[in-house]
């Protein structure tokens, strides 16, 4: 069932390379969300009730609910462009991606430990590389915000894998990490949304040729 | 005299295939050493090959350099028959010589022979440039090939010779000396990034000289590499995943260049760079399929790469032979200058069709079977892979689809843009077909195109020959038989269907008006058609755009401001460039220019000066490994 | 500064003797031209000329947005004088089409014009011997390049029309656009119909699209230069008309951008939603297209308290089918993918090439009869202008939308606020006596943008010249300008964008 | 033998469909399910223009598009059924033969001179490459899960065990519905129904040829979508099942695919052409995905 939701994961990265338009981003970061939590539920061998809260708050609620909402909001109150247009082609990005996750397949077959849960490294590795290169690729500091977030579901399936139960402290910590650098970057954006916005438009005029 | 030669050594060739026993008989003693000439299956296979172009070269020759015996003397025509007869000697004693020294030799004549072969038309100064490359780029690769051949004469103390080889490569790690050699050989064939003199020498050579190099003397690198992996039997993974890995690169980087040019023969030039990748693959899956253990890749890898050889030397030079008499004819290689020439030349151009299609890996032509040997391998092999080898098989499948499909892109293109349409310039007003003696070497090497495209079977034996030098397991080869004759009847079936259509349409279009009018241009009757044709920069435009990263087509065009309601007069124009050239050549070669404007004393501003002083650095070089070990 | 006191100024829908147009020289006209037609606030709207005793007089009508006036200017070119003027495109690039219109009827040779081409292949051109297939075609030095020539016949029920792209690959280089295909001789045709019956069936057949109009303006102009005042609810019910003509039109428009991105399921839902605007005209006029509805000085067909329950009826079926549809396609990414950022005409350049209407409001222009020139329906019930930013498909796409809406609140505010009398009924009046050696100009924001007819008449009253202008003539160049550098599949919709006359300006 | 005729039979209505459920979705009145093949019978009943600019080569190639889809149609296997033909590696065949039939028909699009056609010529030939490795990719992902190589036996080892097999099948059928779309030139890559000669990819490239021609062109479109159709029920279709059970599952599959293609081609604008290359990569994307899948399920890739 794991591999199931492996895969999706692994298609959704697919199409964060593929994609350019900006509400298609938090729609695949929501979609993330849940199939994160199908990846933690189904992975758990005995679910107490205190932890199967957690992950439901953590993955559904925070990750595919709030997250999006609030990267909604910014994206309205701050007017932004629907296009994101990457500064690699995104034909190239998808033969990246690929690549990325044939690599990444093959890393984690080469980590031999039986205390660890491999097969999530497959798409771990794959989504916090990708998470950087989708920074990189993005001259704009919201889709800079999305790669952030696609690192962090990556460390999340990292900390999935290196516990054999819920790892609570590890994801309390992933969890922080997220409300305080969506809060960090978006305060930023809504302050500097005005100014910003106006610079993009001119960017992206330029750039459409 | 040279029909003789292709005669006996056909004779040998055939011989040698036949029997199972090595051929070997003295050739010539220096300096007390007997060199014999040796022929296995191996050397047989190559010496059919070459004897065949060489015969068709000849041919072509005859009707191609007419237009210039006014112009020559007799004695440069002359000079270039018997330059063009050692080219054919020196690649033969090239795959019949097993001792270093020798081999080098015949190498060093090749080299040479086909230098002077380029630079036919000397008048030129721009040719007499790219001659020069041509001479300076395989001196280094000789360098390499004698590097290599010291190191394992110093470190085991065997003979020096191909066979010495094998006892280095039992007790050293093969990977370096294997390095050596392909660099060494690569340059010859053409691999990327070894490749920078390939595009330019083959359009500046005569059509005959270049069918000919393209078609066989670019392969002396590919028998070189075989040659040395005949000797090769540990440690082979390292080796075959470089061959495999700069092979898928040549493929897709050199059919990606291919299709941005304008220039015909440059075209080609770079297909055939293209085609060298797809046989490095087979072989290059042939030796990891050896390392790993896994027969079938081996066998199907090695028969797919070599059978490919076969191929590219019989429609790469159908289509070097007909682009020349486009070239004759209309006295330009720039495609974007012709269109419409299927009517005035229309054999000329099926056989351009023809090469197009087998080029291009389709079915029922030559091309298809040895693409589907390699693909076959790669399929019946993945399940017994492991995961790395899955991998690989992954990455070159796919490669070699791209190839396959980018391949299809580019014979579109240039075909339509030659043959199709109406004329695009002045160029194509009065041309008409070729005389009958430039067309008799088509139609041979359409006959064996249409032999080894439909009756694939026959060729099983003679394949499985050659393939036995590297794995025991050959006979897997005898497995395709059935295979190959389910191609045949399907191919069969394919033609005798078009054939059935064909007479029913005939029949249908009896009974009903059958009309000829002006193509529909929605009415508008002031157009000039010319004008209104897809240009080869357009098309290839497409594809341009999504590889622009790799291929690097700039445009000289000033764009529309946009102030600039009514636009003022402009014009436009595309070129590319090689990308690996300019790093790996132009730049450095600029560099030293620069270092070498610095040292005043040998300032003479003058670039042959410094090719000259290159030249002579490794002639001494040469000179003092020679006296070193004699 | 220029002295405007000399400049004959009058409000819209009005006529003025000829005499108080004053003629200047030409060297003066230009100097004033150039001047007024810098600022932003005043436009072009008719430059032409006409032979008044075997000279050439030229008029030109420039609209005053700011101060809601249309200032006329005239000079004269004697018969005997050398038939050459001085160039004012090179100045203001937007009068490069009448001074070709001028150049092509009466051979007068513009001085360093940049674009000295046919317009439309009159019948009555000055230079016969050019024929539509010698059209001279703008091309780039290039053996690489292709060219592409469309039309004049395309698939589909288009009118002809020729449109030369010149391509590298996919990417428009440059398009340029040779109409007069369809030249029907419409202006001459006014002045041979004594009867102001057929000219009002003629003025309903200028663009078929756009028959209410083109037939306000006709009957507008006439009623000027007859100096006949028309009741309120006459005024009333002809705006009501054109908007409703606008709604229908920008919704088949909206029907058909869908179709052309492939989007069946909007290109169904908004075609079915046109067709119930239509029918309403239908039941209203008894023509889908509301011809017979507007005739010069009354009607046959007033609205009544009937029609209005009907239309509010129908009106509140369309709008909730139309909201919801419109939430559907505006947000749908692969609609919104095909029409983002493609064609763009940016302000300042919609500015210089002086666009009109709708291809005017979606790069920030605020260009709008009904508000900068209102007769008296929108002067009692004002409009406000809507524009959008970013002058490409999607701001027209969304334009269409928005001012659908804007149309139906108007309708509905109008509804609210007026009571339609059976009793005030003035009957058509064929047989208004003209002013004689009058002027007379009508302007009306039909859906494509404004229209602009102006008449003049001799002593003895009788048409003289009538000239018709529609937005489409100052609108192709935009369509040209949005083709630079954008891929030749884009086409289709940005000319569906636009979906400019070709009728309109072959006349 | 079976095979063919099922695919004979099913591609004379498969068109029929995709337009009658587009027209349902338009709430229009439905054409006949036959309209297509009497529009075909009209052609062939019709004589026809060759552009005077054209060639042999412009007659010869609806010949040859036509008889390499339909010698195509011969390595279909069905159930248990194997093709007419059928070899090892006949997928391989089966591609370069579509591929040769695409060859001569972009060639003479060219062949008229017409700018339009070049087009279309154009945009297929690079398409086409383009969806090329997404098709082997796929074809090795099933030859690793099943370990054969031909048509035949890449189906009926096909066995579903467990939920990573149901990906790879719903991976699988997923990108074989959209290269079927790519190949016959459907939404999202091509608008079959667009009267706008300058968006279109294959109605533009036939715009020169008419009635016999047309007719072979047409016919060979319908054979290609029933081609596919048979493919992607051949994954479903098991061996076990008795004849009639298979033959009905075939049509109910095939009819099935047509109102997808239907209901893809009424909901959702196409894509902007110049972004067609990067959405057909996207389909090797997801088929590399189905292989490392696959490898998962090989045990070549051992996780814990």
């Amino acid at each position: 069932m794991n591999f199931l939701f492996i895969i999706i994961y692994a298609i959704t990265l697919i199409y964060f390379a593929y994609s350019e338009r900006v509400k298609k981003f938090v729609w695949l970061l929501s979609v993330q969300g849940f199939v994160l939590f199908g990846m933690v539920f189904s992975s758990l061998k005995e679910i107490e009730i205190f932890d199967f809260i957690f992950i439901l708050t953590e993955t559904i609620l925070v990750k595919s609910i709030i997250v999006p909402w609030f990267l909604n909001r910014v994206r309205k109150h701050n007017g932004l462009k629907r296009i994101h247009e990457p500064s690699i082609p995104v034909f190239y990005s998808v033969i990246i991606v690929i690549l990325t996750l044939i690599l990444s397949f093959v890393l984690s077959n080469n980590i031999l430990n039986s205390q660890m849960h491999t097969q999530f490294f497959t798409v771990a590795f794959a989504s916090v590389i990708f998470g950087f290169y989708f920074i990189i690729n993005h001259k704009n500091i919201f889709s800079h915000l999305v790669g952030y977030l696609i690192i962090e579901n990556g460390i999340f399936m990292i900390s999935l894998a290196v516990g054999n139960t819920m790892p609570l402290l590890v994801n309390l910590a992933v969890l922080l990490d997220i409300v305080l650098g969506i809060l960090v970057l978006g305060v930023f954006l809504n302050r500097v949304g005005n100014t910003f916005q106006s610079d993009e438009i001119n960017q992206l005029t330029e750039l459409k040729d | 005299m040279q029909i003789v030669l292709i005669g006996i050594t056909s004779f040998w060739a055939i011989q040698a295939f036949a029997t199972s026993n090595l051929i070997e008989f003295p050739f010539i003693y220096v300096l007390g050493n007997s060199i014999s000439l040796s022929i296995d299956k191996l050397s047989a296979f190559f010496i059919l090959v070459i004897n065949f172009t060489s015969l068709t070269g000849l041919i072509y020759a005859r009707g191609y350099l007419k237009p210039y015996l006014p112009k020559k003397n007799s004695t440069e025509i002359a000079f270039h028959y018997f330059n063009f007869l050692w080219l054919h000697i020196s690649m033969l004693l090239v795959v019949m010589i097993r001792d270093a020294l020798a081999f080098l030799i015949a190498w060093e004549i090749m080299s040479l022979v086909s230098f002077f072969l380029v630079i036919f038309e000397s008048e030129k100064k721009e040719t007499v440039k790219i001659g020069l490359k041509y001479l300076i780029q395989m001196h280094i690769g000789v360098v390499f090939l004698m590097i290599a051949f010291i190191i394992a004469y110093v470190q085991t103390g065997a003979a020096f010779s191909f066979d010495g080889l094998s006892v280095y490569f039992t007790s050293y790690h093969p990977f370096p000396l294997f390095l050596l050699f392909f660099i060494g050989f690569g340059i010859k064939a053409g691999f990327i990034p070894l490749h920078s003199w390939l595009p330019h020498a083959h359009p500046a050579a005569p059509s005959h000289v270049s069918g000919v190099m393209s078609g066989v003397m670019i392969k002396m690198g590919i028998y070189g590499i075989l040659r040395v992996l005949s000797y090769i039997h540990t440690d082979l993974f390292g080796s075959g995943l470089f061959v495999l890995i700069i092979s898928l690169v040549s493929g897709i980087i050199g059919v990606s260049f291919a299709i941005v040019q304008h220039d015909v023969k440059k075209l080609l030039a770079y297909h055939s760079i293209e085609n060298i990748g797809i046989i490095g693959i087979g072989i290059g899956l042939g030796i990891i399929g050896l390392s790993q253990n896994m027969p079938v890749l081996a066998v199907l890898g090695f028969g797919g790469g070599i059978l490919h050889i076969l191929n590219h030397s019989l429609f790469k030079s159908l289509l070097f032979y007909t682009a020349g008499s486009v070239y004759k004819q209309t006295h330009t290689r720039n495609i974007e200058q012709l269109g419409g020439l299927i009517k005035k030349m229309p054999k000329t151009a099926l056989f351009f069709l023809l090469g197009a299609l087998a080029i291009s890996g389709l079915p029922p032509f030559n091309g298809f079977i040895s693409e589907f040997l390699i693909y076959s391998g790669m399929f019946q092999s993945l399940q017994t892979a492991d995961l790395s080898v899955d991998i690989i098989l992954l990455l070159s499948f796919s490669g070699l689809a791209i190839i396959g499909g980018l391949a299809i892109f580019c014979f579109t293109k240039v075909f339509s843009i030659i043959f199709l349409g109406t004329g695009r310039s002045d160029k194509t007003k009065n041309v008409t077909e070729v005389e009958p003696v430039m067309i008799v070497p088509d139609f041979l090497i359409g006959f064996f195109i249409l032999l080894i495209g439909m009756g694939s079977f026959i060729i099983v034996q003679p394949l499985m020959n050659v393939v036995a030098i590297f794995t025991d397991n050959a006979s897997i080869l005898s497995e395709m038989t059935p295979v190959f004759n389910k191609i045949s009847l399907s191919s069969g079936i394919f033609i005798s269907i078009i054939g059935i259509i064909w007479i029913l349409r005939a029949w249908q279009q009896k009974r009903h008006q059958v009309s000829v009018n002006d193509t529909w241009g929605c009415g508008y009757t002031g157009a000039n058609p010319a004008l209104h044709q897809y240009t080869a920069t357009s098309y290839a435009d497409n594809f341009a755009h999504i590889s622009s990263k790799l291929v690097n087509v700039k445009k000289e065009y000033r764009d529309f401001t946009s102030d600039e309601i009514f636009p003022n007069e402009r014009s436009f124009e595309t070129h590319s460039s090689d990308i690996i050239e300019n790093i790996l050549v132009t730049k450095p070669a600029n560099k030293i220019l620069e270092f070498l404007n610095k040292i005043a004393v040998f300032q003479t501003g003058n670039i042959q000066h410094y090719l000259l002083y290159a030249l002579v650095f490794m002639i001494i070089i040469g000179l003092l490994t020679y006296f070193n070990w004699i | 500064m220029i002295d405007l006191n000399k400049i004959a100024k009058i409000k819209n829908n009005e006529s003025i003797s000829l005499k108080d147009i004053a003629i200047i020289d030409y060297e003066e006209f230009s100097h004033i031209v150039i001047e007024l037609l810098k600022q932003p606030e005043n436009h072009c709207l008719s430059y032409f000329a006409y032979k008044s005793n075997d000279n050439l007089q030229f008029i030109m009508a420039v609209g005053d947005d700011k101060n809601h006036n249309i200032l006329l200017l005239s000079h004269l070119l004697k018969s005997d004088e050398k038939p050459e003027l001085e160039s004012l495109t090179k100045e203001i690039f937007a009068l490069h089409i009448f001074e070709r219109e001028i150049h092509e009827n009466f051979g007068i040779n513009f001085i360093e014009h940049p674009w000295l081409k046919p317009v439309r292949f009159a019948n009555n051109r000055a230079n016969k011997e050019m024929q539509i297939n010698d059209y001279p075609f703008y091309s780039i030095k290039s053996e690489e390049l292709h060219e592409v020539g469309v039309g004049p016949i395309h698939a589909g029920v288009i009118e002809p029309g020729h449109f030369r792209f010149i391509c590298n690959g996919e990417n428009v280089l440059h398009l340029e656009i040779q109409l007069g295909w369809q030249h029907r001789g419409i202006e001459k045709l006014f002045l041979d119909k004594e009867n102001n019956l057929q000219r009002n069936l003629l003025a309903e057949n200028i663009a078929g699209d756009t028959a209410i109009g083109h037939t306000t303006a006709f009957a507008q102009t006439i009623e000027a230069l007859a100096g006949k005042q028309l009741g309120k609810q006459r005024h009333i019910e002809r705006a009501l008309a054109l908007e409703l003509e606008r709604i229908a039109i920008h919704t088949g428009d909206i029907s058909a951008l869908c179709t052309d991105i492939a989007y069946h399921f909007g290109s169904n839902v908004f075609g079915i939603l046109r067709t119930a605007i239509i029918n309403f005209m239908q039941f209203w006029s008894g023509n889908r297209f509301g011809k017979s509805l507007i005739r010069v000085g009354g009607t046959h067909l007033p609205f009544t308290e009937e029609l209005k329950v009907e239309l509010l009826d129908v009106l509140s079926k369309y709008e909730k089918q139309f909201e919801e549809m419109v939430y559907i396609t505006f947000r749908l990414p692969s609609v919104q993918n095909r029409f983002d950022f493609i064609g763009i005409v940016s302000p300042e350049q919609a500015r210089t090439i002086g666009t009109v209407g709708l291809s005017a409001r979606m790069s920030q222009i605020e260009r709008d009869i009904r508000v900068s020139h209102p007769n008296f329906a929108y002067q009692e019930f004002p409009y406000e202008t809507i524009t959008a930013e970013r002058g490409d498909v999607f701001a027209r796409f969304l334009l269409k939308k928005k001012e659908i809406r804007k149309s139906i609140s108007w309708i509905r505010n109008v509804m609210e606020n007026y009571n339609f009398d059976a009793s005030q009924n003035e009957k058509p009046d064929y047989q208004l006596k003209l002013k004689p050696s009058s002027f007379a100009i009508s302007l009306v924001e039909a859906w494509r943008g404004e229209v602009c007819h102006c008449a003049i008449t001799d002593e003895a009253g009788k048409l003289k010249h009538y000239k018709i202008k529609d937005p489409s003539m100052h609108n192709w160049k935009a369509l040209e300008l949005s083709l630079r550098n954008v891929e030749i599949s884009d086409f289709p919709i940005n000319n569906k964008s636009y979906n400019l006359s070709y009728c309109g300006h072959d006349l | 033998m079976i095979s063919l005729l099922l695919i004979l039979l099913s591609s004379l209505f498969f068109v029929g469909i995709i337009i009658q459920t587009k027209a349902k979705i338009a709430a229009r009145k439905m054409p006949s399910i036959f309209q297509p093949l009497s529009d075909v019978i009209r052609l062939f009943k019709k004589g026809a223009i060759y552009s005077s600019t054209t060639s042999i080569i412009f007659r010869a190639a609806p010949i040859v598009y036509f008889s390499s889809v339909l010698i195509a149609a011969l390595f279909i296997p069905f159930g248990g059924n194997v093709g007419l033909l059928s070899f090892y590696g006949d997928f391989v065949f089966f591609a370069y033969l579509l591929a040769i039939g695409k060859f001569l028909m972009i060639i003479a699009a060219m062949d008229t001179g017409s700018g339009f056609e070049g087009m279309g010529a154009n945009r297929e030939a690079l398409y086409s490459m383009l969806v090329e490795p997404a098709f082997f990719i796929l074809a090795g992902s099933i030859a690793l899960f099943t370990n054969n190589v031909s048509f035949q036996e890449l189906f009926s080892n096909l066995h579903i065990v467990s939920s990573l097999s149901y990906s790879i099948s719903v991976a699988s059928i997923y990108v074989l519905i959209y290269i079927a779309l790519v190949e016959n030139s459907r939404m999202p890559v091509d608008d079959p129904k667009t009267h706008l000669e300058l968006t279109m990819v294959h109605e533009v490239m036939v715009l020169d040829n008419s009635g016999f021609d047309l007719a072979l062109i047409h016919i060979a479109t319908w054979l290609k979508f029933a081609i596919y159709g048979s493919i992607l029920a051949n994954f479903l279709i098991k061996n076990t099942w008795s004849i009639y059970e298979q033959i009905g599952v075939y049509f109910v599959i095939q009819i099935a695919f047509a109102i997808i293609v239907g209901i893809l081609e009424s909901f959702k604008a196409r894509n902007k052409m110049s972004k067609n290359p990067q959405w057909i990569i996207m389909l090797s994307a997801i088929a590399v995905v189905s292989f490392l899948t696959a490898l998962i399920v090989a045990h070549k890739i051992i996780l814990n």
